[in-house]
């Protein structure tokens, strides 16, 4: 028997474990799903310790002498102070570091590329899909201005929805259940496709039921 | 002193670039029968400047095809280039076709630079006159980001206003999200069925907004299950989010009174795996059948599996994220969902704290302000379109240029 | 038989569950389960195809190459990598039967460095043994990866010789037949790209087919088809959008040119389960607000 | 001062990224952040994987429900860190890439790995449809806007969509299923989309500002 063989049964045994949680939890189940964790979770361990640590750390520092990596490498062992009860609050200062780099990168990232994009692609996407004069293009430029307009209002919090406020905004809910449900609708059809892909494996690469 | 060592460098420079003149096969490019196919082209002019916008080290080259390109057997652009202070010259790029401009990234911010273009066609090369003398230089703002930082700056300045005036003690209104109500009443539930709230804040790390958007609604969650004596689970997908949850969830405790109760254990690392902790969490939900699931910060495919999962053990679950593919499976599956923005704002809303609360009435002057760019920039495009208005051109160009993020 | 059985299981199960549904009774969720299961599982089995319907943004692409007169220039670009193939491959081959047997002109190029192993493929599977008359240089030719992006394109909008001084084989372009009366993009009568990143269909149509007024077509991964509706049909005669655009793309082939039927429709093919768990789907949301509505009138009635 | 600190790193740390997004030569501080960051992960890795070991360790020791499970978990986990850190079976032994054709490490990701995770992956499409089932009920006006708007794409997508429409005239193609369906994504469908986007964008604004000014730090834990 050679490993492809043994290996296409193992894919196959674990299959059907975690299909199986769909009838209830069970045995074969809890298997499939501890060896996944413990699989999984050494994966990722050697993963980042060949990627970060030795590659960017230890290659950075010492074989290229990017010495502005240590003060990452220093954050870093800071944080394993967590392990001594008396000085564990020291990993608080990474955890300090991390969030601010967070905040700071992230606000100017979906400022200029949620905020800003959004609003010039709302002008400049409009006269791409409807920038002619008739009926169609006016319904849909104005169908545009008022979903996004509505929905903005849905979003604004300092002032109570009521009265004709209440009504503008009750219209945005609408425009957003109509992007909800046309975004599941979109995404059925490939999520069909992953199930397509496991059944076909089960039944053409194991069982050799389908030629 | 200074004068002679500036006549230096300029003798240097004429004679370097005599020299490289001299050593390429080439005519003068002002000697018409000379070019390559006999036709009357004028000469190539090029300019030379510091590359915009950028960190130093960098020289754009610019020049003019008199129409050289159209010429059979016309091969590129070669960029040829001088250091007038050492006299050394070198060739830096050969351009393709219908290149006019060359970043040359190879100089140093301490030395000065002319540049020539040659014209190659059929292996003879028509030069250029040499550029002015450059030197790349760095810039200390990126000229382009100019609306980024007036509108962010008006932005943020409406945030910060309001946090200082809510401090003074000007009342706020605000009004309600139905998603956060349900929190206490989810929590108060878990309790009285004596079953633990299993709390997943995303399966992203700690350098998404989303995750720690997650956290600070953990704060307040926390508080209320110290109060109550509730137990809480919380797997999670990234270590630094344990490290992190952990300290949230202690200091719950502590300002609930209650530092006793609190253990490590309430966190738990399962694996990085996205589907691997997913199999999990669902592993949890079904064993230890939680009363109440919260589900908030960044999720991808899995949110449907876990929601449903949770659905069909009966938990009150609430859910929020900011990712828009993801809202729909949250928004079917669960009893409540913040919704994007909502998700931001909880955790002020949460706290009821003034200065906190301000925060979000700042983040509302954002929204009306997008409110009116986009009104006034699709009913300006459609007058201008429709009837050529010059005026609503204008506008239109202005906010393209006022949005525009490179 | 196959389908017969199925249509059986199928449909008499759907009939079950919304007797159920409509007595008050719970269905239970496994019951959903097990019958998208067993649907998917038939489905292959069976190897079941149903006869797609081209949509109209699929259709208008199909009739510009069935209505250009013979002897048409078509270009035909690879802008896509091998994770991507699954889905579009099958309508790059759709493309090169469809132009080859209406005898169109056609020009492979591939903005796409890994587009370009993938373009071999087509050549050495689908058209050489297909289509063994036809000549390199007279019918089809190969202009191969060329690096820039749309630039690229922009370059061959005004001189294709500028960028491809030679085809991928290295014949200069004007050893070709085919590039007699060729000077630039304008001269071509459809532009199409398969891809489904960047640069991908987009481009064609900004840097390409807007520009140049050339008639400007696409196939797209699924997941980027929503980013490209806004263009049709202005500046998109029509799209292909993942496997289901692609299988709508070989139905209308097979129907029209019935000599295709035997050449494997792979998008046919995938889309036959997809297409069942679909209307599975679409019943369900019947059968779920059929027995809500009888149970809402019967509370009304109590 | 053991919260002092830590929020002094936050504003400045976080402030200097904000202002290097303008400065051009200050734009490598964002790569360095995220190296940074990346150390950072793996050291915390540590605590993560010793929790992982001793939350299961504890279980085996004290017998408890279901202990047979975390030997499995113990066993998987520490099998892959001995393949992965020594490159068991690597044909270009410890300097080979680790995902190299024919190492323990690749075996163990292709036949063990793989399937585990795209067939959870794969049950999102049951899922799917019992969501369809039971949540897609004509409750109110946004549940039915939700559900005519689901099944008009799920329709656009199918054969049905065109068989059903093909009457309609082409002067009012727009109603046919499949150009609704095409319509619905152009034009409400982006709108909202745009909403819920800028909306976001402003609320991690806000929330950003509130943790560089230290009004929202729960996540620093207390005094103690």
């Amino acid at each position: 028997m050679d490993s492809a063989i043994i290996g296409t049964w193992l894919a196959a045994l674990l299959t059907l474990g975690i299909m199986s949680f769909l009838y209830k939890d069970n045995l074969y189940y809890k298997i499939c799903e501890a060896i996944f964790i413990g699989i999984s979770a050494g994966l990722w361990f050697i993963t980042y310790f060949w990627d970060s640590l030795y590659r960017i750390a230890w290659i950075g520092v010492v074989h290229e002498g990017r010495y502005v990596l240590l003060g990452g490498v220093v954050l870093g062992v800071m944080m394993l102070m967590r392990l001594f009860g008396k000085i564990g609050w020291i990993a608080r200062w990474p955890l300090a570091f991390i969030v601010g780099a967070t905040a700071g990168l992230k606000m100017m990232v979906y400022f200029t590329t949620n905020a800003m994009a959004q609003i010039h692609g709302t002008v400049n996407d409009t006269m791409a899909a409807f920038g002619g004069s008739g009926l169609y293009d006016v319904v849909g430029r104005i169908v545009i201005l008022i979903g996004t307009v509505t929905g903005l209002v849905y979003f604004y919090f300092s002032k109570e929805h009521k009265g004709l406020f209440g009504g503008v905004a009750k219209v945005g809910t609408w425009f957003l259940m109509i992007t909800f449900g046309a975004s599941f609708g979109y995404t059925v059809m490939s999520r069909m496709s992953l199930l397509l892909g496991r059944i076909d494996f089960l039944l053409t690469d194991w069982l050799k039921l389908v030629k | 002193m200074l004068a002679l060592l500036r006549i230096a460098k300029l003798v240097v420079f004429i004679s370097s670039s005599l020299f490289v003149i001299s050593l390429l096969p080439t005519h003068s490019v002002h000697s018409q029968d000379a070019s390559p196919s006999g036709s009357n082209l004028g000469p190539i002019t090029v300019r030379a400047h510091d590359t915009d916008n950028d960190a130093g080290g960098s020289v754009t080259v610019e020049w003019d095809d008199p129409g050289y390109e159209k010429m059979s057997g016309f091969a590129g652009f070669l960029i040829w280039r001088t250091n007038t202070l050492t006299g050394t010259s070198d060739s830096v790029e050969v351009t393709p076709f219908g290149t006019h401009s060359y970043d040359d990234r190879s100089v140093s911010d301490d030395s000065t630079y002319s540049y020539l273009v040659a014209a190659l066609v059929n292996s003879e090369r028509v030069m250029s006159a040499p550029s002015m003398q450059v030197r790349s230089a760095k810039q200390w703002f990126d000229s382009r980001l100019t609306w980024v930082l007036i509108l962010g700056l008006i932005i943020c300045g409406a945030v910060i206003y309001f946090i200082e005036s809510a401090k003074r003690g000007t009342k706020l209104f605000l009004r309600r999200i139905a998603g956060l109500e349900a929190i206490d009443e989810a929590v108060g539930r878990a309790t009285e069925m004596g079953r633990p709230i299993l709390f997943v804040a995303g399966i992203q790390d700690m350098d998404d907004v989303q995750t720690i958007a997650g956290l600070t609604i953990l704060g307040s969650i926390a508080r209320t299950v110290a109060e109550y004596d509730t137990k809480i689970n919380m797997p999670v997908r990234a270590s630094l989010v344990m490290t992190a949850a952990r300290e949230t969830i202690k200091h719950a405790y502590v300002t609930a009174g209650r530092p006793d109760a609190y253990n490590d254990d309430m966190v738990h690392y399962v694996t990085d795996e996205q589907f691997g902790f997913v199999a999990a969490v669902d592993g949890i939900m079904v064993r230890e059948r939680p009363a109440a699931c919260f589900f908030l910060g960044a999720f991808f495919a899995e949110s449907l599996i876990m929601a449903e999962t949770g659905n069909s053990i009966g938990a009150i679950q609430v859910a929020g994220t900011a990712m828009p593919a993801q809202l729909p499976f949250f928004v079917a599956a669960c009893d409540y969902t913040l919704i994007g923005e909502e998700l931001f704002a909880a955790s002020a809303y949460l706290s009821g704290e003034p200065r906190q609360l301000g925060s979000l009435k700042g983040a509302d002057v954002g929204k009306a302000i997008a409110m009116i760019v986009i009104l006034v920039g699709v009913i300006a495009t459609t007058i201008a379109s429709a009837w050529n208005s010059e005026s609503m051109l204008w506008i239109e160009n202005l906010l393209r240029k006022m949005f525009s993020t490179g | 038989m196959g389908l017969i059985i199925s249509a059986v299981v199928i449909g008499g199960g759907l009939l079950w569950i919304l007797y159920l549904s409509i007595k008050g009774q719970d269905v239970d969720r496994r019951i959903v389960y097990l019958f998208v299961g067993a649907t998917v599982a038939l489905a292959i089995i069976f190897r079941l195809e149903f006869g797609e319907v081209a949509t109209p943004i699929v259709k208008s692409v199909f009739d510009k190459i069935e209505n250009l007169p013979a002897g048409s220039k078509i270009v035909l670009s690879y802008d896509f990598d091998p994770a991507m193939a699954p889905e579009v491959n099958p309508m790059a081959n759709a493309f090169i039967r469809h132009i080859l047997e209406k005898k169109h002109r056609l020009f492979f190029m591939s903005l796409w460095a890994t587009g370009q192993s993938l373009l071999s493929v087509s050549l050495n599977d689908v058209l050489k043994p297909e289509f063994p008359d036809a000549k390199y240089g007279v019918d089809y030719c190969n202009l191969g990866y060329k690096a820039g992006n749309e630039g690229v394109l922009n370059v061959v909008i005004t001189n294709f010789r500028k960028m491809f001084p030679s085809d991928a084989n290295g014949n200069s372009l004007d050893s070709l037949p085919m590039f007699k009366d060729v000077e630039s993009l304008k001269d071509m009568d459809l532009l199409i790209s398969v891809g489904g990143g960047k640069p991908g269909v987009k481009e064609w149509v900004l840097f390409a087919g807007d520009p140049g007024k050339i008639a400007t077509a696409g196939g797209s991964a699924a997941v980027s088809t929503p980013l490209l509706y806004p263009y049709w049909p202005r500046q998109l005669i029509g799209l292909l959008g993942g496997t289901k655009g692609a299988a709508e793309y070989e139905a209308e082939l097979i129907k029209t040119h019935p000599r295709f039927k035997d050449k494997g429709m792979p998008a046919l093919r995938m889309m036959g389960p997809q297409t069942m768990a679909h209307v599975v789907i679409i019943a369900f949301i019947v059968i779920g607000n059929v027995a809500y509505f009888r149970s809402r009138r019967k509370g009304k009635q109590s | 001062m053991k919260r002092q600190i830590p929020m002094l790193i936050l504003s400045a740390v976080g402030t200097l990224l904000v202002v290097s997004v303008f400065i051009p030569s200050a734009r490598h501080w964002q790569e360095d952040a995220s190296l940074y960051f990346d150390i950072i992960a793996v050291f915390a890795f540590f605590l993560g994987g010793g929790n992982l070991i001793r939350v299961h360790t504890e279980k085996v020791n004290r017998k408890s429900t279901g202990w047979i499970y975390s030997v499995v978990t113990l066993l998987g986990f520490g099998i892959m860190l001995v393949t992965g850190l020594f490159k068991i079976g690597n044909p270009n032994g410890i300097a080979g890439d680790l995902s190299q054709t024919g190492s323990y490490f690749q075996l163990l990701f292709q036949y063990v790995m793989s399937p585990l995770n795209s067939t959870m992956y794969a049950l999102l499409a049951f899922y799917v449809a019992s969501a369809s089932y039971r949540a897609f009920r004509a409750k109110n006006t946004e549940a039915t806007i939700l559900l005519v708007a689901a099944f008009v794409i799920l329709l656009g997508r199918t054969a049905l969509g065109v068989l059903l429409t093909n009457w309609i005239p082409a002067q009012l193609s727009v109603l046919q299923i499949p150009n609704l369906a095409i319509w619905i994504m152009n034009a409400p469908n982006l709108a909202g989309q745009r909403a819920i986007m800028i909306g976001i964008s402003l609320g991690v604004i806000s929330m950003s500002l509130r943790l560089l000014l230290g009004i929202e730090r729960s996540y620093l834990g207390g005094d103690n």
